[in-house]
């Protein structure tokens, strides 16, 4: 018992600093991801709405694909194409080959682009759920498109799909543990190396587990007053 | 475009900090400073461990630290898994593998190796209530280049796969001894591929297989832990052929220029005992390759 | 006498969804001061009609102008009509105003930041006089104590009230009613018609989509009954109401009479 | 370009011939995740204060770490607790797919029971009063009345939970079993040709899906799903910036 505690704690044979370490790149991970898969969701469901009709066919094969490959392979797919791909591009182009990106970026892509496929789902179906009428009232006032959609649109959609966001962002935090696969020291890795050197499977992967429940509590909280603070209009 | 390295560089620092040693190369005449990454598993003591501080120790972290400024070598030192490890040097995320990568034919295909910095043998290990623990030959050395093959290795052979028919042996994925297996016990038994040393360990342990063959270097250590008292070396021990002319650095093909700095620094560290002296401290036994004496052996250089 | 100006000159309106053919072309033209209303059974585009003179609809026919801004409508290469230029049809509906049969107020915004959202944002007025604008409107719909409460706590008379102010803080030439009323329980109904009326008084143009036969009857100048997509009849409330109606009028109006 | 199509050509032999162990943890997690789910939703909406504690717990637990952890936990962790490991269980726990069909059970089942409750919730009031009101009561009431409204309301949702379901298999190959995804790493490890592989495997996992889709889209038409009531309305056409 005494051996398991100092394998927690933050002495020389402790595990506590890499862990501690893991969560805040986890936590890391999660939000690069989310901010990427924000951004590119709200352009894919532009291009899902308003978008020329290829680029409406293309932003649907994006998300059926996106949601279809299983995100381990989307990962992986990424962290063994994509460096060589890089590499083809700048020797067809021939440019000096650029640095590689680095583990973290390349996780937070993959799971960013997997995030950002839901995410246009999210968003397409937040202003659909605006009714029509809205945008009547704001069009016979003569608000152009851009004002229609920052006054009217945006915190209407943000009401709406906070708590679905809130659910991506805990589908990425859970999905960041996969990218330990590329060696990325995060929580998850961080745990099946101490699991694995110190041959005490259960004792680490345990604490993981427990540290990833703090996360996700702590975020599902945030989210909850979040929702709260946008929903505020709403309670009749 | 142009802004991509500096970005990548920067969340590289993040990423690798708690597992990157980075040492500066002093001055060394004739050739310019060159920045290269080294990949290494980090988890395959004493070759290279992961310390929970996250710095990298081993024999291996030891050795480059003495060849980097030998050849003038700006070194970084990341831990990556090992069934990316080729991919990561073919797209150019590391520049050299150090990972007790056993010069094979089959690796030679897809890589560049430096010259051998250590040889070392292949040695099974099971469980000591398994059957498996009575296995015959203990300590016998087969070296599978041998020729011609002497009439007690090609015995010891076939009582190998004897003994090992429909057992379940664990190896990392592309492991050292996929060529090995292939060639002698094929279709004898079963072969379950694991991502890392750490997870076929514990499978080991806890009899989901029924042994496992690793470099001796490894497993030594391993086996005097505690946890590990139940287990047990057993059978021959290999060495040679498709295990390959001993331990070196994967390279590029195409990177020559380092390979011939590489080569330069370890005959030097060969030739001055210092692999002599780390492999006693390391392995509590010698593993200096003999770089001459084994001119086919040897051939792990780039080809112009 | 001076006859006033014009505010709305719409000339030949047509428009078809598919096969069916909603407007047949309509004209309409609207003074300074006139309370139209259109009378019409369900089907015969009088809502249509309304939403294309502030384009809400682009009709397939015909032009639209409002004070002197003319509707930017243009064909395209298919031929058909579409809107030519997003800042000039922003333009032409700074001058009007719609109040819609179901309110359609902004639920994030309060009552007052309904009110003065348009006024700031559209047409960039000054702070300060866009507030006491916005209070003393609703003061004016009977709403002064509500300007913090969110939609959802009203109730639709007082929605509708709220949206009636928010249409006027424009200051419009023009304002388009959509049935106004027909969302309401009746009670509610007398509340929103009365302020109506007192606008009409005031001199507001008005053109108003209604079933309400009475407020068409003692407040408009002119009454205007659709029937399939064409003017059927129109006239001031005495004739339309009178002896002289056309007897597809008086069938429209059968039902309502009994 | 020929070597390559050869290639994928060889590899998709290679892959399809692991469908059925991807589709086998599928069938298996994806019944007994439902069963369990079932049971949990009973216990959500139980009286006494401790199933629905249970329940709490249950989903709390497995919705909020990662399924590769669960995974890793039950697979390793649980192999070095004695009394498994040198138990009658140990036949089980020794064996990945097991392993990985349990941790699979466990989290679904979590999110699956959140999909049932929701909808349990969703049935409406006046149907169930109406039913009371013919005199129906307890199981009847359940099976007549409650039951196949509460499919119809839950069915897209579960439609979307047996292809994350589908996707998440994948991950039985980071203990060792040949799935598809396992196949896959195993080719590369000796072709060191990734971006065909994992593209063949992509393929693989999407006709998957779209077969499933089909299949859940074909029962729902059958079971006549309101598509009115949980879908959100058509989005509307803003006029074009000219």
């Amino acid at each position: 018992m005494m051996d398991d505690l100092s394998l927690l704690g933050f002495g020389p044979d402790g595990w506590a600093p890499l862990l501690l370490k893991g969560c805040m790149l986890t936590l890391a991970v999660s939000a690069t991801s989310m901010a990427i898969g924000t951004v590119l969701g709200v352009l894919l469901a532009w291009a899902r709405l308003k978008g020329p009709r290829w680029l409406r066919r293309t932003a649907l094969v994006y998300g059926v694909v996106l949601r279809g490959v299983p995100e381990l392979l989307v990962i992986l797919l990424l962290y063994f194409g994509l460096p060589s791909l890089i590499l083809s591009l700048a020797e067809t182009f021939g440019w000096d080959a650029p640095g590689l990106p680095p583990p973290f970026l390349i996780g937070s892509l993959s799971v960013g682009l997997v995030s950002a496929a839901y995410q246009a789902e999210i968003f397409r179906g937040g202003v659909g759920a605006i009714a029509k009428g809205q945008f009547e009232a704001a069009r016979a006032m003569g608000f152009s498109d851009l004002q229609c959609f920052h006054r009217i649109v945006l915190p209407q959609v943000a009401r709406i799909v906070l708590p679905a966001l809130g659910n991506v962002w805990q589908f990425n935090l859970k999905d960041s543990a996969l990218i330990a696969v590329t060696g990325l020291s995060e929580l998850m890795r961080t745990s099946l190396v101490a699991a694995g050197s110190t041959r005490h499977p259960f004792l680490f992967f345990g604490v993981a587990m427990a540290l990833y429940l703090v996360l996700t509590t702590l975020s599902s909280t945030a989210f909850h007053y979040g929702g709260r603070y946008s929903n505020r209009w709403d309670r009749g | 475009m142009s802004r991509l390295p500096r970005a990548g560089v920067g969340f590289g620092l993040a990423a690798a900090l708690s597992l990157a040693a980075t040492w500066a190369g002093a001055a060394w005449a004739g050739e310019p400073q060159r920045a290269i990454v080294i990949g290494t598993e980090g988890a395959f003591p004493p070759w290279n461990i992961t310390r929970p501080d996250g710095t990298l120790i081993g024999f291996e972290p030891d050795l480059l630290q003495i060849l980097c400024q030998r050849a003038n070598l700006r070194c970084q030192l990341v831990a990556q898994d090992w069934d990316g490890m080729i991919g990561a040097l073919q797209a150019h995320k590391i520049d050299v593998i150090a990972d007790a990568l056993q010069i094979t034919p089959a690796r030679k295909a897809v890589l560049a190796f430096s010259l051998p910095y250590a040889i070392t043998t292949g040695v099974f290990v099971t469980q000591k209530d398994s059957p498996l623990a009575r296995m015959a030959n203990r300590g016998l050395v087969l070296d599978l280049d041998a020729s011609p093959t002497p009439e007690r290795q090609t015995e010891a052979l076939s009582a190998l796969r004897e003994e090992l028919r429909g057992k379940t042996l664990g190896v990392a994925i592309s492991s050292t001894y996929d060529g090995f297996l292939d060639k002698y016990l094929a279709g004898v038994i079963t072969i379950k591929s694991y991502r890392t040393m750490g997870e076929r360990d514990l499978d080991l342990l806890s009899g989901r297989i029924d042994l496992t063959l690793d470099d001796t270097t490894y497993l030594r250590p391993l086996l005097a832990a505690p946890d590990a008292r139940d287990l047990v070396l057993v059978g021959p021990e290999l060495i040679g052929g498709e295990l390959g002319a001993g331990e070196g650095f994967g390279l590029r093909k195409d990177d020559t220029a380092l390979a011939e700095r590489l080569n330069a620094a370890i005959r030097s560290a060969v030739e001055d005992g210092t692999v002599r002296r780390l492999s006693l401290k390391w392995f509590k036994a010698d593993a200096t390759p003999a770089l001459d004496a084994r001119p086919g052996a040897t051939g792990g250089g780039p080809q112009p | 006498m001076t006859v006033p100006p014009p505010v709305l000159t719409a000339t030949n309106i047509r428009k078809s969804f598919g096969d069916r053919e909603v407007l047949a072309g309509i004209s309409l033209e609207a003074r300074e001061g006139e309370v139209i209303s259109i009378l019409g059974g369900s089907g015969s585009g009088k809502s249509t009609f309304l939403r294309c003179l502030n384009l809400l609809e682009v009709p397939d026919e015909g032009q639209i102008a409002i004070g002197d801004v003319q509707a930017p409508l243009a064909r395209n290469r298919h031929g058909r009509l579409e809107v030519s230029d997003g800042r000039a049809a922003a333009r032409l509906r700074m001058q009007t105003a719609m109040v819609f049969q179901g309110f359609n107020l902004w639920p994030h915004l309060t009552v007052l930041q309904n009110v003065m959202e348009a006024p700031l944002r559209v047409h960039r007025r000054d702070r300060d006089e866009v507030l006491a604008t916005a209070r003393s409107l609703l003061e004016r719909v009977g709403m002064a104590g509500f300007h913090a409460a969110y939609p959802k706590r009203l109730s639709g008379g007082q929605q509708q009230r709220v949206a009636i102010a928010r249409a006027l803080a424009t200051n419009p030439k023009l304002v388009l009613f959509d049935e106004p009323t027909s969302a309401l329980d009746p009670e509610r109904v007398r509340e929103v018609l009365a302020l109506m009326r007192s606008l009409a008084e005031e001199g507001r143009t008005m053109i108003v989509v209604t079933h309400e036969m009475a407020f068409a009857r003692d407040v408009s100048g002119r009454v205007v009954h659709l029937m399939n997509g064409r003017v059927e009849s129109s006239g001031s409330p005495a004739h339309m109401f009178g002896a002289d109606a056309t007897a597809a009028f008086r069938a429209f109006l059968a039902p309502a009479a009994l | 370009m020929g070597e390559h199509l050869t290639f994928i050509a060889s590899v998709t032999a290679l892959l399809v011939r692991a469908v059925p162990v991807t589709l086998l943890i599928l069938a298996v997690s994806g019944v007994c995740a439902t069963a369990l789910a079932t049971g949990l939703t009973a216990m959500s909406v139980a009286r006494s204060p401790l199933p629905r504690l249970i329940q709490r717990t249950w989903t709390f637990l497995f919705r909020g770490t990662p399924l590769i952890l669960q995974i890793f936990m039950i697979y390793y962790g649980f192999a070095m607790v004695p009394w498994i490991r040198h138990g009658i269980l140990w036949t089980a726990f020794r064996d990945p797919v097991f392993c990985t069909c349990l941790a699979m059970t466990c989290c679904c089942s979590a999110y699956i029971a959140e999909i049932f409750r929701g909808a349990l919730a969703a049935v409406p009031r006046g149907e169930i009063e109406a039913g009371r009101a013919c005199g129906m009561t307890g199981f009847m009431l359940l099976r007549r009345v409650i039951a196949p409204s509460l499919v119809r309301i839950a069915l897209p949702s579960y439609s979307n939970e047996i292809i994350m379901m589908t996707k998440s298999t994948s991950l039985a190959s980071t203990i060792t079993v040949l799935d598809i995804t396992g196949v896959a790493q195993q080719v590369i490890a000796h072709s060191y040709r990734t971006l065909e592989v994992f593209c063949a495997a992509a393929a693989l996992y999407l006709l998957i899906n779209a077969g499933l889709s089909a299949l859940l889209a074909a029962l729902e038409r059958r079971l006549d799903v309101d598509r009115a009531v949980p879908s959100i309305s058509v989005p509307p056409t803003l006029e074009p910036l000219s």
